[in-house]
């Protein structure tokens, strides 16, 4: 399952139709992110951005069109952190090192200035200082596909500073990177409003269909 | 791979849910099903009661016996019925399947406290106890347990999708130990409960026409009662998603 | 995996006390019987395998509600699913709540069996039967957090989804360790046993892990 | 107040069947007795007011855990402190807690007894034991849930703090439906515990609402 | 406790010393914000804005001075959204606003243009959906002094200016309103930087100070 020195990959989605319980939310979702690019994404609250992003990892199957993807090339940032409480940072990374078979704990946490913090456990920290740790998983996880759901949320301008030069990094690399954000996104890169994609008829699924 | 896989029964889903036809027949047979249900019914217990004479050895208390057996064998069924709607949901994703098990459940319920309440109201005269541990009475103890751990399940996911799969999921692991526990209860105790006599459940019976006969009535009346119920059931769920798909649509 | 399975034992043990606490609690159970039954020994002898059964029952019971509910409220369930494959996981942290419950029982529990009378011939089977059989109360259990993630306050529900799943189990361990309190032969039970057990920790790893899949979606 | 004793009790019911399950538990735990300890109806009949009053514990502990670590996980503790003087809050919730467990299982135990061979005579105190005791066991409960809020997986170590201070309640009560039915006299135990479960209702929420404020600095 | 018609009340703040678990974190803290007007606070993640606003809403201790005002006035959006997953937006609001005796929940489903969603549980939110829901709390909490941390966080652009409209509102009512932001502030409002604040000697806490 190590994700060590796999081919740089990029992400590439037709036709996709994503929506959540049974409601669909966008439809023919198509855009293209070459290896070594990122695309950041905008859309109102509530548009499926999220749903959009767990489709491409996996966890939620797509209503319309299939994945061109493995799923098991995606590292998927949510909004929530996922940190554990009586884990300390240093512990919490070296878990997803392990479990994702890669060994960049210290690269990760000089990434975002968190060797201070290396063993403070998860309830001590800041929202801030929350968030870096969740960012700095995708580091360890050696993944090449980057998914993040309003990464700078809760970060200060030095913690943007750290997000923009790890993406610049992983872009580097070959890595690719979906970015969905509210405000301006980390890096420059072109940006895709998702609302020109939202499903027309809601069309309500298996258990909702209008029975008539 | 398995995500194509999924993603295509994903799409199966929305062209197999054809609630429509559904609608279409059992609208047409639920009638039938009411009078045979209904009319079996009466016919057997109303002979069973009344034109029978009295056994030998249980006195007029035999009677119950055309109340306790068909309901006892219903419970039973109304869990082969959960089961295999279950299945049916898990491999060709038909809501209608999941919305007739998750109908099933209750009659099944029902079916099983008329089969419990008889069988203690019978055990009083007979066994001198309104309970005893024997195997078979807490074998179905335990089924109507499944019936209520199944239903609460359904009540207490609000996505229906997600609730149909989870609830498809215990019925089937439920069933692999309901039916260990049925074996294992009797490893446990030895019990007073009379040895099987209907045909349907096992070859050879035990007590003899007199009492088969309105039995065998009765049996196919609670049968018939059963489906009626259990259809109507799965018509109002239908209707009530109906409801809340257009509900949900109508802001949209 | 073997991460994983580290990581939940790590959990459980900082939740306090950790493997301390399944032995503490063990106690507990035992000394509360006496007051809820009455004192009489033969009364106690009589029941005393079936009181260690239920204590078993009730740590299980106890730690599972938040197996999975946890890591899913966190996000770092779906976090691991994109990992791991969910088979891996519903194994991993079964095996570590066993570990934190089940083994500290039946290692602990025969000796405590004394409290309540139970004749020293009595403590190995009563051993095997902890040992072979609390495997799968930790799996069967573990099925039914999975089924229950998804809701909040599940603790009721989900031991009323579970405890029937336990029936078999019960009962063949209790009846190892009745019969072998009274010095009968017990290798038939214990058998039925070790093959519910087998068939739990073999097969629910399955049908946990699509309940979890479905539950993320 | 009045408030957020509803809001807990619609999240109670809203966790699948509400006060069903609280039931159906009961049943559950009355049915796996036998399993555990044999069928023999004298046997039962000694331990039944024991079982009855375990299975009440039981449904307590399981259904604490999480009474106030949920609301604390999510944020909306701190939210109702700053809304609301910390012993109302402990009161409302503990109170919630009570209706959907304690009182669910006073009011439908006794009848189940019948399973366990509970004597006729032996319903009314072991309905008035329930509906007297439980209310000490949902505060006691309560408190021991507030002072592991901040514990994650606290159910063990929860369980571990609450069940000593269970030992009185449980003795009076157990007491109550023994004698109860037997045919004795069971004022005084009775007498007893309902100053166990007045003293518990009184003076826990302040406790328990020290307890909440620390935990949440 | 009903806070309706209370009289419109300022905040002030003055040599306020603030820590978590022990540890100082700010000291001398001193600010004011008159009846009417808002403030928005600035510093690096993990600096104390979050433990800062939590001490003022009487969460945790002052390590040093006093608060000047009744916690009972304040109302504290904080990172969390504290929302219940089987809750609907409307029984939230409602509860709320039944714990602080007001009837506001048209007035603030409205302002967050959450009244579509009314009838959905919590579990079925966005996150922009939950942090409107979270900020429309304020609106029924009825009490005059806001503190907001990060508020704009998972906000997308409409939302932004409801949030803006809300905080005129109630300012113009005679409220009073602090705002933690990393970004720009909602509102145009003096800005304070509490990095002048940081603690300069971390003087311990009970638990670890230097016993010689
Ligand atoms: C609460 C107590 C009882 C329960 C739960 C119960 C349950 C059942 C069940 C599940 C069946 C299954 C039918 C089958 O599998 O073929 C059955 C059949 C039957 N029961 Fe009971 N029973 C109870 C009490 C009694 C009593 C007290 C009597 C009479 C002394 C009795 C007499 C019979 C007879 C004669 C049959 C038909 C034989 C057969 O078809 O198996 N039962 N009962
Ligand atoms: N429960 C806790 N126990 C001990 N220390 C804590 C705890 N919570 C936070 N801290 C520490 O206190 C400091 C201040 O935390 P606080 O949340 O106030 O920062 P903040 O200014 O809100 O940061 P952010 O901008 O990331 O939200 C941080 O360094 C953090 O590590
Ligand atoms: N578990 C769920 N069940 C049903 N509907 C849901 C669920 N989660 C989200 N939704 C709905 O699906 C839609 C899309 O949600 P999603 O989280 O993808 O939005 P989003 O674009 O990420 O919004 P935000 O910018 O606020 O994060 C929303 O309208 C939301 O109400
Ligand atoms: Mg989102
Ligand atoms: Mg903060």
């Amino acid at each position: 399952m190590s994700a060590e020195g796999r081919a740089a990959t990029g992400l590439s989605v037709a036709g996709l139709g994503i929506g959540r319980a049974g409601q669909p939310l966008l439809s023919g979702v198509s855009f293209d992110v070459p290896a070594g690019t990122a695309l950041s994404l905008h859309g109102a609250n509530g548009l499926g951005k999220t749903t959009l992003l767990r489709t491409l990892a996996g966890l939620c199957p797509p209503l319309a069109g299939t994945l061109l993807h493995d799923p098991e090339t995606v590292a998927y940032a949510a909004h929530a952190d996922g940190l554990k409480a009586t884990l300390t940072v240093a512990e919490t990374l070296s878990f997803w090192a392990h479990v994702n078979g890669t060994a960049r704990v210290p690269e990760a946490l000089g990434a975002y200035g968190l060797t201070a913090l290396a063993d403070r456990p998860g309830a001590a920290l800041s929202a801030g200082q929350r968030r870096r740790c969740a960012l700095a998983r995708l580091v360890v996880s050696g993944r090449p596909i980057w998914l993040l759901d309003e990464p700078t949320a809760a970060l200060d301008a030095e913690g943007q500073g750290q997000l923009a030069d790890a993406l610049e990094a992983h872009l580097a690399k070959g890595g690719s990177a979906l970015l969905v954000t509210h405000g301006t996104p980390p890096i420059d890169c072109p940006r895709l409003d998702l609302g020109t994609f939202a499903a027309r008829s809601p069309r309500a699924g298996a258990f909702a269909e209008p029975l008539e | 791979m398995g995500r194509d896989a999924k993603s295509l029964s994903m799409v199966n889903l929305w062209q197999y849910a054809n609630p429509r036809k559904f609608m279409g027949w059992t609208g047409v047979a639920l009638p039938w099903l009411w009078a045979l249900g209904v009319g079996l019914t009466v016919l057997g217990v109303g002979w069973g009661f009344f034109f029978t004479g009295d056994d030998f050895r249980m006195g007029s208390t035999v009677k119950i016996l055309y109340v306790h057996v068909p309901s006892a064998l219903m419970a039973i069924n109304g869990y082969f019925l959960m089961f295999a709607c279950a299945l049916l949901w898990l491999i060709r994703r038909q809501p209608v399947s999941a919305l007739v098990g998750r109908a099933a459940a209750p009659v099944g319920l029902v079916m099983t406290l008329i089969g419990l309440l008889t069988g203690a109201i019978w055990g009083q005269p007979m066994w001198g106890t309104w309970w005893a541990w024997d195997p078979r009475l807490t074998s179905f103890l335990i089924l109507a347990l499944f019936y209520l751990g199944y239903i609460a399940l359904w009540e207490a996911i609000s996505d229906p999708e997600l609730a149909a799969d989870l609830t498809a999921m215990l019925a089937i692991v439920g069933s692999v130990f309901a039916v260990l526990s049925r074996y294992a209860a009797r490893f446990w105790n030895q019990g007073l409960h009379q040895g099987t006599s209907v045909p349907v459940a096992t070859g050879g019976r035990t007590i003899d026409d007199t009492f088969f006969l309105p039995l065998a009535i009765a049996m196919a009346g609670f049968l018939f009662l059963f489906l009626a119920l259990t259809l109507l059931r799965a018509r109002t769920e239908v209707r009530l998603r109906r409801l809340q798909v257009l509900t949900a649509q109508a802001p949209a | 995996m073997i991460a994983l399975l580290l990581r939940d034992l790590a959990l459980a043990l900082r939740s306090g006390g950790g493997f301390g606490l399944g032995l503490v609690f063990f106690l507990i159970v035992i000394v509360l019987v006496p007051f809820a039954v009455g004192p009489e020994r033969t009364g106690l002898a009589t029941i005393a395998p079936g009181v260690l059964w239920l204590a078993a029952l009730l740590a299980t019971l106890l730690t599972l509600d938040r197996l999975f509910a946890l890591d899913a409220e966190d996000g770092s369930l779906e976090q691991l699913v994109l990992a791991l494959p969910a088979e891996a996981i519903f194994f991993a942290k079964a095996l570590a709540h066993w570990l934190t419950t089940g083994a500290v029982l039946a290692v602990l529990g025969p000796p405590l069996g004394i409290l309540l009378a139970l004749p020293p011939g009595g403590m190995v089977p009563l051993f095997l039967a902890l040992a072979v059989g609390t495997p799968a109360l930790s799996f069967i259990g573990a099925f039914g957090a999975a089924l229950t993630v998804s809701v909040k306050r599940g603790g009721l529900l989900l031991s009323l989804l579970v405890l029937p799943l336990y029936v078999p189990t019960l009962i063949f361990g209790a009846e190892v360790a009745r019969r072998g309190a009274q010095g009968l032969a017990y290798d038939a039970p214990l058998a039925l046993l070790g093959a519910t057990s087998l068939g739990a920790v073999a097969l629910l790893p399955f049908a946990g892990a699509a309940a979890l899949r479905a539950s993320l979606r």
